[in-house]
């Protein structure tokens, strides 16, 4: 089960955890580092080692931005932001439900807002 | 002369092969017809011609003629001949009959060459005239009737009918052991024999003039400024030397097993780039000459030296093969006075 | 087959590594068996593809090429062109149907005594199951 | 394609060009032979194209590079990509050439139209797509795609990699040739149907040479297959040596320089499919060491001449899936 | 036909026990060309040498099969024991029945018809063996060091010292490349200058050596031994035999705005300049870019100041030729440009600099005089954050290097240790991913600079570096701590990754040397030839082969110098005589050799030959020069023709052996 949650979370973001070497700039980047009860790097690892559970049941998924700076900063291509929404994703697939609804989806999309800012945004909105 | 209903043929293929091997054509894995031998149940080509000529099943491409085995500083020779059975060719047309002819006068006179001499021997030629001749066949040229092939049978044949004739004693004795074979025929050949005249007449090729090619013209031919734009595109390949039904050239090389040697010999092309190249090298040291060589023997030097015979039958495998189609016909137009062609 | 046939086996081994490598297993004792024969060639890229196919025309029933782990080699790149020409060639015989296994290529580095014994010891194992090469050999050569 | 020949004059009365490599007449519609015209006047008798313009000059461009002046060729895409890696490698000089770059719909085979039974043609002519083939017995038809030259039916690209001037619109790579699909359906096979397959097919071999000496790659002094001092000559069809090392090696030698013209299965008189030897290699080279076409460039690299740090061991080939056994 | 003779060696029972060494000689006695067979309980004993010479010398023997131990065992051996005899050395070939036979098998009948066919073998290969003869090229005795820096100094003076020519070709005005640059040096914090001017006036006052400085290599020909360099030297517009470098002119000259390039552009010079005091050459040298005089030919001061008369506004470049005998690459290094860090605001904040910005501000001979002082304004900075691996180890190949580029680690805790001593009032942290210190005394030095300097070492990185009202707000994790640090810094500094200098691309091709990806010369090998190039006659020093620090540069540099002065005491150079060599005759020129040849050893050539009917062509025939050739035999399967062969290896000999097997 657990393995298998790892190995989703890895599919879905596309991230290759292990090329992660621990240098923090992710979480030295984070503007909702206060916010989160986990950090960037705390997911890479916590991914890594199998702690999904805690990582599902953490609020601290929907804390984060999706400002997308660990990724910009990040020297080794890790990605963090997108292994964050493979959680979120991951807990939504869990429930068995999806929080978004399309007609939702109001006109007022910005073209300089990553697009995954805006679905993460709806999804947590929605709560 | 006999006949037999075309039904029956599998019945006299197989009573043939019943005593000896019987090569007819048959359709090849690419859809062309090639001398095979003959299998209960199967099927005679419906091609024309052969993609090789019949000049195969006696002058093989390769062919063992002796052994050499060491022993510490001993050499023992030993012979690598093997035995030639009796075997029947059918389907051969009357211009691969005809080139028969043509290697007899190089291969039987002496010193004879045995291993021709006994596949002459124990083969026995089947012909079978020619009905719907293609554009390139051009035998007509010289002197061959497509409508009347030699061999040791001849045979015609039409929708329902095999007409049989024996030339020779060999083909006598054939037809003697051959009991399916009912008496008649001869007008039916007749009229196809006629019907083939008239499409003769129509083929663009068949009166080809060889008046300026033949016996005593290598001084007219041999420095014509011509040969060099036709012998520029000639790649060197050997293809129109080894699907033609005359061409006899080989080369005598050895082959070390490990164990023993084997002294063979393999057909050549004189278009080949290292033909009859020697320790002061190549006597022949461009295409060009390479080129000539082909045609002028074929055209001049074998007539100079067989009473006039052409070293061509008309087959038009060469026309066929090539792959940039540079042809005898193309040649023989070109030194018979320029712009005839067109 | 008789179960006396032994397959003929040649391997090909570059001076530095390899045959180094074949030496130490000599020196370390290690068996392997005698129907291997070790021709020395400078560099694994000396190999032509004709050298092999000359084996199998001969009545070779496999042919192995050794040489020094990629990125070892004496002439720093040999091996490297040596993989390439080689993966094409086998992947070409292999095309035309000719068994797996007959054609091999194994670094063995002039430490691997012990690789180089057990890399003879399987591929003679392997070559003894395929059986007789039938479909590279020239029938002049079985007499 | 209309204007060719009127090229041809224009470049010998421009003196652009001192001679023209192309196309000349037969004795039918269908026998054109390379050949190499000096004159308007030859021209204006011999110099012919069309659907039976099936043959590759580039070879030709050999010789030609070292005459004097400037010959004008005519190329057709698959001669061009020929003509370039003759170029890569030495064997033309640029300056001596003006390239006519020409723009090709697919050549026709005259095997193909006797195949399908029509004999004794005397004239062709085009409708759409159908070839009407007037012969000594009356008319035929036949559709164009099914008398295409084999290469041409799995045509790689229409693009012209190199030309002067280009008679016609300039194309595009032709991704979805479909080239490799025969050689997949054979690596479907199981090791002892493809070598069932191959036997068939190579032991018809003559030797005849004309698939090596067609070929625009094929370009040595002596081919190791004639050298007598090598030890390796072999001038026989004999016992299996054309099946398991002639054709082995005439296609190694052309792997990672054949630009996949076709010109070998064209040729050979026996029809073997030979292309699917060199197709082979390439598609090999394309997957284990990335995409190369021969002759598209002057610059790359031959995957054979390269290497990567990382390229794959040889055993892939017994890795790899797809083919049993 | 050969005449053989075949030596059967018994080694004791090494060989005996399992072999049945009268039957092999017996039965190699029956193969073609063999006339004499012999066993013998010890070949490589003096007796066995005197019998194999005798056999020679009496029967006349144009080859010799030895069946002994391993060719790597004494193929030299009897190599030389034949050559005495008058048979030459590459007629003797070895087969190996003691290692590849009686060692690995135990069945006395298998190994015995094994050593038959090895020997069979081993006959084959001799009978198609021609005598080999070891070519010899000239060595030119002086040698060039190709940038001036520390490793090209040090291996100059190495080679200087041992009594050969050599000359420097440097492209900056002066040597001493980046160490002049450099404040303290780790771990003994002695000045750099103190310890590298020394060695650049050493340079100077050689007689055997020869600085070329402001010039650059422009074109190399030649193979080992032989090279032709030619070498540009720039223009300096200053006569330099003449300048006595007293700095007249640099102190008149009126153009004063030209950023100091060896400060880092953090101060200015003016446009006629030399770099720093102790420059050598000390010669002047004008800036074209910003001199008036070359500009709009308005000016003139410096030629009217100098008493020397050297200023030479019409000076032009000139090139000039030179042989050498061996070249060596020291081209070193730079760091990398930081601008594509943003998050660290390095082209936002001149308060935010890098590693080499901050050596020179803490330099006595730097721009501030030694006083650390913000480049801003001027104030003492009070918070200092260093950032280690700034581009090092980062994947993303547009902003930095996969590589860690090892030195940063020990000159930042030497910048953060040398912050604390001058001015204890300071608090310095230093952001670190790992800190490697493997080296003599260096993990101890880092300690130190923990333990007793109290420098906070923050496992983490700086996220953003953001100037606000003139301080540095400076977001950073501290991943042991879990915590989000927000420091106010006075002073940033970057410990930026460093990268081969520009330039030894150019070198490399040049030299036919090979690089890495990352343009860093590959060594000939890895492990055990760390400082030659594939290339013959090529050597490398310092940092261009991969990032080094002072220490190891040096080492490299001397380890250089010492391959150079074993090439150069050589008169000539024996060539392996089993090289690759063409057959003209069959060459097609297609160049598939020289694609796949490491050694750049073959060239192309446009010959002519006789054609056929008395005409002659030219032909591109490909020429390989034996003195380069190392004879790995790549080129003899690239070429399709066979026209590429292999001395002592031919594709005749190796077919001959195998067909000895397989038969």
């Amino acid at each position: 089960m657990e393995q298998n949650m790892m190995d989703t979370i890895a599919r879905i973001s596309g991230v290759n955890l292990r090329r992660c070497m621990r240098c923090g700039k992710c979480t030295a980047s984070c503007p909702a580092f206060d916010e989160m009860e986990y950090h960037p790097h705390q997911f890479v690892s916590m991914v890594e080692n199998g702690r999904i559970d805690e990582l599902l049941a953490s609020q601290g998924i929907y804390t984060c931005l999706s400002c997308f700076a660990c990724v910009e900063r990040c020297p080794r291509n890790v990605e963090p932001a997108k292994l964050i929404e493979a959680v979120r994703l991951a807990v939504i697939r869990k429930q068995g439900e999806n929080h978004l609804h399309a007609e939702q989806i109001p006109a007022m999309l910005d073209d300089e807002l990553p697009q995954q800012a805006i679905v993460s945004a709806f999804r947590k909105y929605k709560r | 002369m006999k006949k037999l209903a075309l039904k029956e043929l599998e019945s006299l293929f197989a009573a043939i092969a019943a005593q000896q091997t019987l090569y007819l054509p048959q359709d090849d894995a690419a859809g062309q017809a090639q001398f095979a031998a003959w299998k209960e149940g199967a099927a005679r080509s419906r091609r024309l011609n052969t993609a090789r000529s019949a000049k195969d099943l006696f002058f093989p491409q390769v062919e063992n003629l002796a052994g050499f085995k060491r022993e510490g500083k001993s050499i023992e020779i030993f012979e690598t001949r093997e035995d030639v059975r009796p075997f029947t060719v059918f389907g051969v047309r009357a211009c691969d009959a005809r080139s028969f002819e043509i290697l007899d006068k190089v291969f039987l006179k002496a010193p004879v060459d045995t291993f021709y001499a006994s596949r002459r021997e124990m083969g026995t030629v089947i012909t079978l005239a020619c009905t719907k001749p293609d554009e390139t066949c051009f035998c007509r040229s010289f002197g061959i009737d497509p409508a009347n092939p030699a061999g040791d049978v001849s045979c015609w044949m039409d929708e329902e009918t095999l007409y049989w004739q024996a030339n020779t004693a060999k083909g006598e004795t054939l037809t003697s052991e051959l009991p399916m074979l009912e008496d008649g025929g001869e007008e039916a050949v007749k009229a196809q024999q006629e019907k083939l005249h008239v499409i003769l007449e129509k083929l663009p090729l068949a009166q080809l003039d060889l008046s300026k090619v033949g016996a005593g013209e290598t001084e007219a031919l041999f420095n014509r400024p011509e040969w060099k734009s036709l012998s520029e595109s000639c790649l060197g390949c050997g293809t129109c030397t080894f699907v033609c039904p005359t061409c006899q050239c080989y080369d005598v090389q050895e082959f070390n097993t490990g164990k023993t040697v084997r002294r063979f010999r393999c057909w050549d092309s004189c278009m080949y780039s290292d033909f009859t190249k020697m320790s002061a090298g190549q006597p022949r040291p461009t295409q060009l000459e390479r080129f000539r060589q082909r045609f002028m023997h074929k055209l001049v030097y074998f007539p100079d030296n067989n009473d006039g015979q052409f070293g061509c039958v008309g087959c038009g495998r060469c026309l066929q093969k090539c792959p940039i189609h540079m042809n005898i016909v193309k040649v023989i137009k070109t030194m018979g006075g320029g712009d005839d062609a067109k | 087959m008789q179960v006396t046939w032994k397959p003929t086996i040649v391997a090909f081994c570059c001076n530095w590594c390899s045959y180094a490598g074949a030496d130490l297993s000599g020196t370390n004792r290690l068996q392997y068996p005698a129907n291997v024969k070790i021709i020395r060639i400078p560099c694994s890229c000396r190999l032509n593809p004709m050298f092999i196919l000359r084996a199998f025309q001969k009545g070779a029933d496999g042919v192995i090429l050794c040489g020094c782990h990629p990125g070892d080699c004496h002439y720093t790149t040999g091996n490297y062109y040596a993989r390439r020409r080689m993966t094409l060639l086998f992947s070409m015989l292999d095309f035309l149907g000719i068994e797996k296994g007959r054609t091999r290529v194994e670094w063995v580095s002039a430490a691997e005594g012990a690789k180089f014994a057990a890399t003879m010891n399987e591929f003679v194992k392997t070559i003894t199951e395929l059986g007789e090469n039938r479909r590279l050999e020239d029938l002049r050569c079985k007499e | 394609m209309q204007g060719v020949k009127e090229k041809a004059l224009e470049l010998l009365a421009s003196g652009k060009a001192q001679r023209v490599l192309g196309w000349k007449t037969g004795e039918f519609f269908y026998d054109l032979t390379p050949g190499v015209f000096e004159s308007a006047e030859e021209v204006e008798r011999e110099f012919e194209y069309g659907v039976f313009a099936g043959a590759n000059l580039s070879k030709y461009c050999i010789a030609e590079s070292k005459k004097d002046g400037v010959t004008a060729v005519f190329l057709k895409p698959c001669d061009a990509y020929s003509f370039v890696q003759l170029l890569k490698e030495y064997k033309v000089k640029r300056e001596k050439f003006y390239i006519v770059g020409v723009q090709c719909d697919g050549m026709c085979d005259m095997e193909k139209i006797r195949a399908a039974g029509i004999s004794g043609a005397t004239a062709v002519s085009e409708d759409g797509d159908t070839l009407k083939i007037s012969t000594i017995y009356g008319e035929e038809t036949m559709k164009k795609s099914d008398a295409l030259l084999l290469k041409c039916k799995t045509c790689k690209s229409k693009k012209l990699v190199i030309f002067d001037e280009l008679l016609g619109e300039q194309g595009e790579d032709c991704p979805e040739s479909h080239r490799f699909d025969e050689v997949e359906r054979l690596e479907r096979l199981s090791p002892e149907e493809r070598f069932s397959f191959w036997r068939g097919e190579l032991s018809r071999c003559i030797r005849c040479n004309a698939c090596r000496n067609v070929c625009p790659a094929c370009t040595c002094e002596t081919c190791v297959f004639d050298n007598h001092n090598l030890g390796t000559d072999n001038k026989a069809a004999a016992s299996d040596f054309e099946e398991n090392f002639f054709h082995i090696i005439r296609a190694f030698h052309v792997t990672s320089r054949c630009t996949d013209c076709g010109e070998c299965s064209r040729v050979c008189p026996q029809h073997i499919p030979l292309h699917l030897l060199n197709r082979k290699f390439i598609k090999d080279t394309n997957e284990l060491y990335g995409a190369y076409q021969a002759g598209a460039d002057l610059e790359s690299r031959p995957p054979l001449m390269d290497f990567r740090k990382d390229d794959c061991e040889p055993s892939v080939v017994y890795e790899r899936g797809g083919a049993k056994g | 036909m050969q005449k053989i003779g075949v030596f059967v060696c018994h080694c004791g029972t090494n060989i005996a026990a399992t072999v049945d060494v009268e039957t092999v000689a017996k039965t190699l006695g029956k193969e073609p060309g063999v006339v004499f067979t012999t066993d013998y309980p010890y070949m490589c004993s003096q007796t066995g040498q005197q019998m194999i010479q005798d056999k020679i010398q009496e029967l006349g023997l144009t080859g010799v099969v030895i069946c002994s131990c391993s060719p790597r065992m004494h193929e030299q051996t009897f190599r030389k024991a034949c050559h005495k005899a008058g048979l030459n050395d590459y007629m003797v070939e070895i087969a190996n029945i003691r290692e590849q036979c009686s060692w690995i098998h135990k069945d006395k009948q298998e190994a015995t018809e094994k050593a038959v066919i090895l020997g069979r073998a081993a006959i084959a290969k001799v009978q198609l063996n021609a005598p080999l003869t070891a070519g010899t090229s000239p060595v030119t005795k002086r040698a060039l060091v190709i940038g001036g820096g520390i490793a090209g100094i040090q291996t100059a003076l190495d080679i200087a010292e041992a009594g050969f020519e050599v000359d420097i070709v440097e492209k900056q005005p002066t040597i001493g490349g980046k160490m002049t640059q450099i404040d303290k040096t780790f771990p003994t914090l002695d000045c750099a200058a103190c310890i590298l001017t020394p060695k650049m006036v050493d340079c100077a006052q050689n007689e055997k050596i020869h600085i070329y400085a402001y010039s650059e290599v422009e074109q190399v020909g030649g193979f080992v031994g032989n090279f032709h360099v030619k070498i540009r030297r720039k223009a300096r517009f200053v006569n330099e035999d003449v300048c006595t470098g007293c700095g007249a002119c640099t102190e008149k000259c009126p153009q004063k705005k030209v950023p100091n390039a060896f400060n880092l552009g953090l101060d200015t010079r003016r446009a006629i300049y030399i770099p720093f005091a102790q420059a050598v050459p000390k010669v002047a040298t004008i800036d074209p870019d910003y001199c008036n005089m070359l500009k709009n030919g308005k000016c003139g001061v410096c030629a009217k100041v100098c008493t020397a008369g050297a200023i030479d506004y019409k000076q032009k470049d000139t090139t000039i030729e030179r042989e050498y005998g061996a070249i060596v690459a020291a081209t070193g290094f730079n760091p990398i440009d930081l601008s594509q860090f943003d998050e660290f605001a390095y082209s936002k904040s001149p308060d935010v600099v890098s590693s080499l910005e901050f050596e020179r501000l803490m330099n006595a001979a730097g721009p501030t005089g030694g006083t650390l002082l913000r480049p801003s304004d001027g104030t003492h900075p009070k918070t200092i954050v260093f950032v280690q691996c700034v581009g090092s180890r980062c994947e993303d190949a547009q902003k930095g290097k996969s590589y860690c580029s090892k030195i940063c680690c020990m000159y930042t805790a030497k910048h953060a240790m040398l912050c604390r001593e001058k001015y204890p009032d300071t608090d310095v942290y230093v952001f670190y991913i790992d800190v490697r210190t493997p080296g003599k005394n260096f993990d101890e030095f880092y300690r130190r600079a923990v333990e007793e300097y109290g420098v906070h070492y923050i496992k983490g990185m700086v996220g953003k570096v953001v100037p606000e009202n003139g301080k540095l707000k400076v977001q950073a994790s501290d991943l042991l701590d879990n915590r989000q640090l927000h420091i106010d810094a006075d002073m940033v500094v970057l410990a930026a990754a460093i990268e081969p200098d520009k330039s030894a691309r150019s070198v490399a091709t040049m030299l036919t040397a090979s690089m890495d990806t990352n343009d860093f010369f590959t060594e000939a090998h890895p492990k055990l030839r760390p400082v030659e190039s594939p290339t013959a006659g090529v050597f490398l020093s310092g940092t261009c082969q991969g990032p080094k620090d002072i220490p190891e540069t040096v080492a490299q540099a001397s380890a250089a110098a010492a391959k150079v002065i074993g090439l150069l005491c050589k008169d000539s150079l024996t060539c392996n005589p089993c090289v690759a060599e063409p057959n003209e005759l069959m060459c097609n020129g297609c160049s598939n050799c020289e694609k796949v040849c490491p050694y750049g050893a073959i060239t192309y050539i446009d010959k002519e030959f006789r054609g056929p009917n008395r005409t002659t062509l030219i032909r591109r025939v490909a020429q390989v020069n034996p003195a380069v050739c190392q004879g790995c035999g790549a080129c003899t399967v690239a070429c399709m023709s066979g026209a590429m062969d292999l001395k002592g290896f031919s594709n005749k000999q190796i077919m001959a052996e195998v067909d000895a097997i397989c038969r």
